[in-house]
């Protein structure tokens, strides 16, 4: 069970309140009628599925009910960060570097 | 029970730390047999001397007792509490006695001592590795019938318990600062460490008692005590100490993601006559922020032939039972090492009377001291030999023993070996917690390399060998978890003074002298799955090079110790026959669990009642009242039918939808999802999210909508009432409520955050009672006030707030039957109230209550359609009929894009329409399959299938609807019904079948 | 409006209790709930017609009286309140705000003792040490398979809320926890 | 290749067996093949044996970043069933089946397929409907499958509890009697030594890295751990990975990897008959011919590269297995693992053409690709082999997500594995 961090809570609360919400930064278009049948498949089915760190949305669901985004690692499942629906992408390479000078703690 | 006489052979008088003067009686294979209380059932065994304990997986060769712990690979049992509580294959080593055990031995037939299943042994060198995959493949017939059959006869070890499990499992969240997992010196000195230092301490350890290693190791003094006083009393400081939770007989059985370990107590396994209120075991989930990894290490046997027969052990483990359990392994006892350790366990026997006819070392050159030591206590030393065989059967009787260089062999009769091949670290956990381990080269082993979490090793487990050693990086590792989790703590600084315990020189891995390559011996590897030496080099020759491979193809490691004693052996012998270095080959995965955990204590609560939450309506009991029979839908329980002086379902719901259509019918709708959407933009978010238009419906007025996902498949369904400019009330299926208003938030706090909207789910909020026919508007009148239920004043989709039987209500006038009605929405406390009164009314004009099969047929007969049951996720508004309520005017809703995808509006799709057997008699089964041609060979083209059918007691015939390839284009056309034995016809038509003016809605 | 009500509120819990050495569990008796969503800017206003600051601290509450305005997101508070309808008390606001009554979709459960956190971990995931939950904390959360509200009102009193269809799940699990760690307590 | 048989065994067994030899080679890669196979699960290698030996095309390598048979092939729960609803599914599914039952004889390796029967539990009204409009299609459809009153479904389960107090009562449950479970590792080992025979070099310990292109785009070889490798075409088969091998060629794909953890109990005497799934409660649960209970758990919600996952999926699918079994409550697990399985948007497989030319992929397997195995290789084979499509994986293209054109079984239906 992993241990996430909500931003809208600021406390890092077990996995089994939270709902994974599929990749981030996703946006749907506001012209969705112009889509052609390709972009509307690759905004509806493809998906980058990353091995290394994803964005990706989670919703408290059994909490405060917001949706937030995380950046996280698919090969170790770690979290680099989460932040806010709505703000933008982190800076991946500082988050890196945050992260291996944690890890030089333990 | 009477105190029992205590004759057992081999109880050694004043040795070890049970007390005589706690008597107790079990039975071994119906035998019974006297214990002592703190008794293991392996000690007891041993102490009447009995090793035969079980037969093996695979040969039913005759096994013994190895060890003296969770790594015992061989003398598994059956224990019986009564009927209902027998659980098989638990090890002897690990199940304390209680008064009444009963114990049984496995895998062997008629008994222990003549097992039939023993011709495997003999006929052996045809079941080598994987001689499965090679044979049983002719003929064809005879793998079904024959050969599959007895291999699965042959396997497994245990019978499986047949009763259901009277037992109770408990289970805790916990969270604390630093868990310590094993409570040997290590563990139990960083827990002292960190819990001085305030941090919220938990120290488990899988044992009866704290301590260890120290259990065994009597040489050792710590603060001035023996070791294992020492230990208990740092256990009793720690249990006192209110920041410290101290568990014993608990495993840590997982290291999951971010410090999440789960931990196994057995709480009532030991005790003869447990409270039925104490659950047996208790699951422990702790998220802690530091983890410190004190799990020892595991002393390794040797791999010689015929290492496996009954009476052989671990050094170590001899040394447990004499030390801890004053008991002697035998009265002649053979040592055979590669390491040190096992020579204090010698000395410990000799000096308890004990016959040590000799010390085979396969070194050259040991410690000279032990040597030394072990000629003062008049014991011959072998060193540079090796045991080459071991004789004897159902009990090892000698051993013969020859230069490891090659020579003449001596046999030695004896009556038990002890056996150190040296030690292995216990990295499962850190494993588990995905750390990389590294190969500590000088003493071929692997420890902790890597660290993948908040976590730290100490103690054996991390190749620290040296007593002081261990207790300083222990004191360190727990004052650092201490300051690093409470930082802002003052630190103290504990100290251990500790004597004895210098590091175990020695380690043998692989196959012994006698059972190197070429040599035909069994020599065991893995007891349990029957692993031998040769079998891995086998597994090598036939191109098995990865140590994943082998570990599959010769099962070494798989069995229920999960190679806790066989890995690096069979890791040693492969990376030989390979010609490799070991971490060049390396280990298999660890896995969670660390020993077998029940399934029980997994599930703890989730059983039963708990299983999962069963959802009753507020009228549920009322429905009880008036025989109502129920369905389950998703959690609910739903009023199916209400049958009445031994009705069938078939003649309630006739009589239900009889005079729901010309009466009245009343209905439990409060399963509905519901959600109160307010807000100065809630029409325009409904309007994005349904593809109906919903902008300008007025105030008080209600409207069907339709729900898709993105990709333009009808999603779900439900009618929307406006109750003010700002606010809707929006009714969804029971089983799409929950999906719903997460698709719902998603989209506003996501896609359209600008939107001043806010979602409340008042689905349990409101009982709601569906009052149906043409008799609706009569019943509930008396009821109401503050409403003008006139045709005029509430036409068909309206609704109004007011009071039924002086409770507020939302009254919505509207109709899934096709008849005049209203759906009655009251704060649902009062549901069951007003259901009554209102029941009460009904009755009194010859109404009735229907169920939810009648609301399908009611609304079946009108073709309306249900969301899951007529259309599944492929099917969109267009295909289930439904086109007029996607608004064409409108530049977005949620799926508009998805729609017009080209196989969305191709032509052929299945679209659903009415279906009528052309017989009028035959009900169609749901499901079932149309054709056009109903003669064509199979496979046939299906070009629909039929979704709801009923016998309809209005319309006098069987009514159904079919989703169908063209559907909308066939009308009247014949299209055919194959079943099993029969072909029915049928016709395409309308799905209206009663009232098709839909006049009746109107009264 | 309810003075005008003829009929009887039926509980989904009724009076149901249990007890055991170190703990009990109570369901408690009608009360009035409000689900109030309102953006950051209006807050205040709110405050001031429900007589009970907002708490705007994650997992906090505030009391007045009979009231307690638990927060549960940041746009989200549950107004609990065993006497009068807050719902009430929000006709005349003029703010855009979403109140709406829940009295009835939620009933509540109170467990207490000395045992009493330790029989919600039973079921709960979150740290309930009086460190990390302290009296008045409060949180959407999970008890084995269904949501709940808890808000602990004491060192040793915790007021558990869920959704009526849940509650006899919700107090059977407690009760069965309740049972169990009294008598692992008593060992 | 030396022939397996009962004889051989004997022989072998009075001379201690020194006669076998290498299942099959592990040849240092050539500078370049006809076709190269990326990742050596069951589908990959299987692919390579029919390229070989219904097309003759031998000049193939099969390259694995680990050891053959080491993804999801090596851990799944081995349940294998055609009684799918659409007839694309049907046809591809069913291909497998009639392949499974003459795979051991046609590989000469004991796979030890067990037409043991797979019995699908109904637990409510709609699942009764589901089910039977399976067995009405599968009829139609030439696919074996049976609707079995609860009473028949105990008969054919004897610890099954069908009583009506049970939270969820079984309403009854469709039977496939051809379907059953196989040893997954001799899956594997059989294709391999089979494959090798005729000629396939089979390349463990060689990650793909990179996927080399020419100027007209079209592939040309892949970079590997142990150097680049010429290639005239590829096929991507690796599961889990799929998405990121693909990246290489730049083409994005319309997958999302999960964990799915599985699990084993301590093994005990033959106590369980046959395979039973329930997608009500989240169950699958066989008995393997050692004697361990083998239960198949659910995916955990996030995306992951690790073949790890939540403990709370394990306990959850065990309170279903309690529920519907209490009598296994007193089991213990042995031992739990996970795999990465790749899942489309409609849980059907890709087997088809790419983007890139030269370039094919056969991936979105889910959580239950085992079963067609034998279907899956054959039909992808056929697909390099003529640059198109064979009849049965014609839907299981790319476009699909593009025209709309799904195939989806749990849409339709709930039902997963
Ligand atoms: C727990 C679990 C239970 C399951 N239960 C069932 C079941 O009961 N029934 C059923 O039908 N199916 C089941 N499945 C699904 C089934 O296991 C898979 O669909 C199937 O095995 C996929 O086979 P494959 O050969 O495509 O993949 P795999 O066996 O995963 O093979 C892919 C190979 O590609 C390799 N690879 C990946 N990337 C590279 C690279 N860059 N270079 C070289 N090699 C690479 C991998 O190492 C791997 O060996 C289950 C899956 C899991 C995880
Ligand atoms: N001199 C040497 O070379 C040498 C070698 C090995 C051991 N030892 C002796 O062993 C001791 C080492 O101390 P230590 O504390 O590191 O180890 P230890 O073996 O004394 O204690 C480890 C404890 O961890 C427990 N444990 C292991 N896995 C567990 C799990 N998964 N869950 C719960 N409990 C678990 C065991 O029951 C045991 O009590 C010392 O007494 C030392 O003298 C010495
Ligand atoms: C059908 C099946 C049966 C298994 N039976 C056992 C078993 O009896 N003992 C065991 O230790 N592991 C068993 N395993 C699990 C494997 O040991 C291993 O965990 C799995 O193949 C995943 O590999 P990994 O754990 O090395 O990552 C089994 C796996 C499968 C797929
Ligand atoms: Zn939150």
């Amino acid at each position: 069970m992993l241990l996430i961090h909500c931003p809208y809570c600021a406390e890092e609360r077990p996995e089994t309140e939270f709902a994974h919400a599929g990749e981030a930064h996703i946006e749907r278009s506001t012209e969705m009628n112009a889509l052609t049948d390709e972009g509307f498949s690759k905004f509806f089915f493809y998906r980058d599925n990353t091995k290394g760190t994803t964005f990706e949305r989670w919703r408290h669901i059994h909490g405060c009910g917001r949706y937030f985004n995380a950046a996280r690692d698919t090969v170790s499942d770690k979290f680099l960060t989460t932040y806010k629906a709505g703000e933008p992408k982190p800076d991946l390479s500082k988050l890196v570097d945050d992260q291996t000078n944690a890890g030089a703690k333990s | 029970m009477n105190a029992p006489v205590l004759i057992q052979p081999n109880r050694i008088a004043g040795k070890g730390r049970l007390s005589v003067a706690d008597p107790m009686r079990f039975t071994f294979d119906g035998k019974t047999l006297p214990a002592l209380k703190g008794d293991t059932v392996a000690s007891a065994l041993i102490a009447n001397d009995i090793h035969l304990v079980g037969r093996s997986f695979k040969y039913h060769r005759p096994r013994g007792i190895v060890s003296a712990g969770p790594e015992e690979p061989n003398a598994l049992l059956g224990i019986q509490r009564d009927v209902a509580r027998h659980t098989p294959n638990i090890r002897a080593t690990v199940q304390e006695v209680y008064d009444g055990l009963e114990a049984t031995s496995q895998n062997r037939w008629p008994s222990l001592k003549y097992d039939i299943g023993e011709i495997n042994d003999v006929v052996s060198p045809l079941l080598s590795a994987g001689f499965y995959y090679k044979t049983f493949m002719w003929p064809r017939k005879a793998w079904d019938k024959v050969y599959e059959p007895f291999i699965r006869n042959a396997a497994g070890l245990g019978k499986a318990p047949v009763h259901k499990d009277p037992d109770r499992y408990s289970s805790q969240h916990e969270h604390c600062d630093v868990l310590i997992l094993g409570g040997g010196v290590a563990g139990l000195s960083a827990a002292l460490a960190a819990a001085k230092n305030g941090a919220r301490v938990i120290i488990c350890d899988e044992q009866p008692t704290f301590g260890g290693a120290l259990h065994f190791d009597t040489d050792i003094v710590i603060d001035g005590m023996d070791g294992f006083s020492w230990a208990q009393q740092a256990m009793a400081k720690l249990a006192a100490m209110d920041n410290v939770r101290v568990l014993t007989r608990t495993t840590a059985f997982g290291y999951y993601a971010q410090n999440y370990v789960g931990l196994i107590e057995r709480v009532s396994e030991h005790l003869s006559a447990p409270s039925a209120d104490l659950p047996r075991e208790r699951l422990w989930e702790v998220r802690a922020k530091k983890v410190i990894i004190a799990t020892g290490s595991i002393e390794r046997h040797m791999v010689f032939a015929n290492n496996d027969r009954p009476g052989i052990l671990l050094a170590s483990s001899a040394r447990t039972y004499l030390n801890h359990y004053g008991v002697a392994v035998g009265k002649n006892v053979g040592v055979y090492t590669a390491n040190d350790s096992a020579y204090a366990a010698a000395f410990d026997l000799k000096e308890a009377g004990i016959n040590i006819p000799a010390i085979v070392d396969i070194r050259e050159h040991p410690n000279a001291e032990l040597v030394a030591k072990a000629k003062a206590l008049g014991i011959r030393v072998l060193t540079g030999h090796g045991v080459m065989a071991a004789g004897g059967k159902l009990r090892v009787s000698s051993m013969s023993v020859a230069p490891v260089n090659g020579g003449a062999r001596e046999v030695i009769p004896i009556d038990s070996i002890i056996m150190s091949g040296g030690w292995t670290p216990s990295v499962h956990m850190f494993s588990q917690s995905r750390g990389k381990v590294a190969y500590d080269a000088a003493k071929s082993r692997f420890v902790p390399g890597v660290y993948a979490q908040d976590c730290v090793s100490v103690g054996s487990c991390n190749g620290t060998d040296d007593l002081s050693a261990i207790i300083d990086e222990a004191i360190k590792a727990g004052e650092e978890a201490a300051t690093y989790v409470r930082p802002n703590t003052s630190q103290v600084s504990i100290s251990i003074e500790a004597n004895g315990g210098n590091a175990w020189e020695g380690t043998l891995i692989g196959a012994a002298p006698g059972a190197e390559a070429g040599k035909v011996v069994k020599a065991f590897v893995d007891f349990q799955n029957d692993v031998t030496a040769k079998d891995i080099r086998l597994a090598v020759q036939e191109g098995f090079q990865s140590i994943e491979h082998v570990k599959r193809f010769t099962t070494n490691g798989m069995a229920t110790d999960q190679g806790k004693l066989s890995n690096m052996h069979g890791l040693a012998i492969a990376a030989e026959a390979l010609g490799k270095e070991l971490p060049e080959v390396g280990l298999t995965t660890f896995r969670a669990p660390y020993t077998p955990i029940t399934f029980g204590a997994l599930v703890s609560h989730s059983k039963g009642a708990l299983f999962e939450p069963t959802r009753k309506t507020p009228m549920h009991e009322s429905e009880v009242a008036i025989g109502a029979v129920f369905e389950d839908v998703g959690n609910w329980k739903r009023a199916w039918y209400y049958p009445k002086g031994g009705e069938d379902m078939h003649a309630a719901v006739n009589r239900e939808c009889k005079t729901t259509r010309t009466n009245v019918g009343m209905f439990d709708a409060s399963t509905l999802g519901k959600i109160e959407v307010v807000g100065p933009d809630a029409a325009e978010f409904l309007n994005l999210i349904y593809t109906n238009p919903f902008l300008k419906l007025g105030v008080g007025k209600l409207r069907y909508g339709i729900m898709c996902r993105e990709d333009g498949f009808i999603y779900d369904d439900g009618v929307v009432a406006r109750i003010a400019e700002d606010r809707f009330h929006v009714t969804t299926t029971t089983g799409g409520a929950p999906r719903v208003l997460n698709m719902m938030e998603d989209y506003l706090q996501t896609e359209f955050p600008h939107m001043k909207v806010w979602l409340t789910s008042t689905s349990e909020q409101w009982a709601v009672i569906a009052v149906q026919g043409p008799k609706s508007r009569d019943i509930i009148a008396p009821f109401v006030d503050g409403i003008d239920l006139s045709a005029e004043a509430l036409p068909h989709m309206s609704m109004a707030e007011g009071t039924i039987c002086g409770v507020p209500t939302r009254l919505m006038r509207m109709s899934f039957t096709g008849e005049m009605g209203f759906e009655i929405n009251v704060p649902a406390d009062y549901g069951r109230a007003v259901w009554d009164t209102l029941y009460e009314a009904v009755e009194a004009a010859d109404g009735c209550a229907y169920g939810t099969e009648s609301m399908h047929v009611l609304r079946a007969e009108k073709g309306y359609i249900i969301v899951g049951q007529d259309t599944d996720g492929t099917v969109t508004p267009h295909d289930a009929g439904l086109d007029w309520a996607v608004g064409k005017k409108k530049t977005d809703f949620v799926g508009i894009r998805g729609l017009k995808r080209p196989d969305l509006v191709a032509s052929g799709r299945r679209q659903l329409v009415g279906l009528k057997s052309i017989d009028g008699r035959s009900v169609l089964e749901e499901g079932a399959q149309i054709v056009e041609d109903p003669n064509q060979p199979v496979p046939m083209k299906m070009i629909g299938w039929v979704s709801s059918s009923y016998w309809s007691e209005n319309a006098q015939k069987p009514i159904a609807m079919a989703l169908i390839e063209d559907g909308f284009n066939l009308m009247g056309k014949k299209l055919y019904v194959p079943m099993a034995n029969e072909v029915i016809e049928v016709e395409v038509c309308k799905a209206v079948f009663v009232d098709e003016e839909g006049g009746r809605l109107h009264g | 409006m309810d003075n005008s009500v003829k009929l009887r509120r039926s509980l989904p819990l009724a009076e149901k209790a249990f007890g055991a050495s170190g703990v009990s569990v109570t369901s408690m008796g009608a009360g009035y709930r409000c689900s109030l969503r309102v953006g950051a800017d209006d807050v205040a206003a709110l405050s001031q017609a429900l007589g009970v600051d907002l708490p705007q601290t994650p997992k906090t509450s505030a009391r007045s009286a009979s009231r307690i305005a638990m927060w549960l997101g940041p746009d989200e508070w549950s107004i609990y309140d065993s006497k009068n309808n807050p719902i009430d008390d929000l006709k005349n606001v003029d703010v855009a705000c979403a109140g709406v009554d829940v009295s009835h979709r939620n009933t509540a459960i109170e467990v207490s003792g000395s045992l009493a956190a330790g029989v919600i971990n039973a079921g709960c995931p979150q740290d309930l040490s009086l460190e990390v939950f302290p009296v008045g904390a409060c949180s959407r959360t999970i008890l084995g398979k269904v949501e709940i509200v808890l808000c602990r009102t004491k060192a040793d009193i915790f007021h558990v809320e869920c959704w009526r269809s849940f509650s006899p799940y919700v107090f059977e699990f407690l009760s069965t926890a309740a049972k169990e760690q009294s008598a692992l307590a008593a060992r | 290749m030396r022939r397996f048989s009962g004889f051989a065994v004997a022989r072998e067994a009075m001379r201690a067996h020194k006669g076998w030899g290498q299942q099959w080679d592990n040849p240092e890669p050539k500078s370049s093949y006809d076709v190269i196979i990326i990742g050596a699960g069951g589908h990959g290698l299987a692919t390579a044996y029919y390229l070989a030996k219904e097309h003759g095309i031998t000049n193939v390598a099969v390259l694995e970043k680990g050891w053959l048979g080491g993804g999801n092939t090596g851990r799944n729960t081995t349940i294998i069933r055609s009684n799918y609803l659409f007839d694309e599914s049907a046809g591809l599914y069913n291909h497998a089946v009639n392949l499974w039952e003459g795979l051991s004889q046609d590989l000469n390796y004991n796979v030890m397929f067990s037409q043991r029967g797979v019995m699908m539990m109904a637990h409510n009204v709609h699942d009764v409907q589901v089910f039977k409009r399976h067995v009405h299609a599968n009829r139609l459809n030439g696919v074996d499958n049976e609707w079995l009153t609860p009473e028949q479904a105990k008969a054919y389960c004897p610890p099954l509890d069908i009583s009506k107090s049970a939270r969820y009562p079984v309403m009854g449950a469709a039977l496939q009697r051809k379907g059953g479970t196989a040893r997954h590792d001799a899956v594997a080992w059989g294709y391999a030594r089979a494959a090798a025979a005729r000629g396939v070099h089979i390349i463990q310990n060689c990650e793909v890295t990179g996927i080399k292109r020419g100027q007209g785009g079209e592939v040309t070889g892949v970079e590997t751990s142990r150097g680049f490798i010429g290639a005239k075409k590829v096929g991507v088969v690796a599961a889990g990975n799929t998405s990121h091998v693909m990246q290489m060629a730049d083409v994005q794909m319309p997958l999302e990897s999960f964990p799915l953890q599985a699990l084993v109990s301590e093994p005990v005497k033959p106590c369980f008959p046959c395979v039973v799934m329930s997608n009500t409660v989240h169950a699958y649960i066989s008995q393997s011919d050692k004697g361990e209970l083998v239960i198949g758990a659910g995916t955990d919600q996030y995306t992951s590269y690790s073949q790890t996952g939540g403990l709370h999926v394990i306990q959850h699918t065990l309170d279903a297995i309690c529920e519907i079994f209490p009598i296994f409550s007193r089991m213990k697990m042995l031992r739990s693992w996970g795999g990465i399985v790749d899942v489309t948007p409609d849980r059907s497989p890709i087997i088809a053409q790419t983007p890139v030319p030269g370039l094919y992929v056969n991936c979105g397997w889910g959580t239950g690709g085992f079963k067609a195995t034998p279907g899956s290789g054959h039909v992808f084979a056929h697909t390099i082999a003529k640059a198109a499509p064979h009849k049965i994986n014609e839907g299981y293209t790319m476009e699909r997500f593009t025209t709309g054109r799904l195939i989806d079984e749990a849409a339709a239906a709930a039902v997963s594995h």
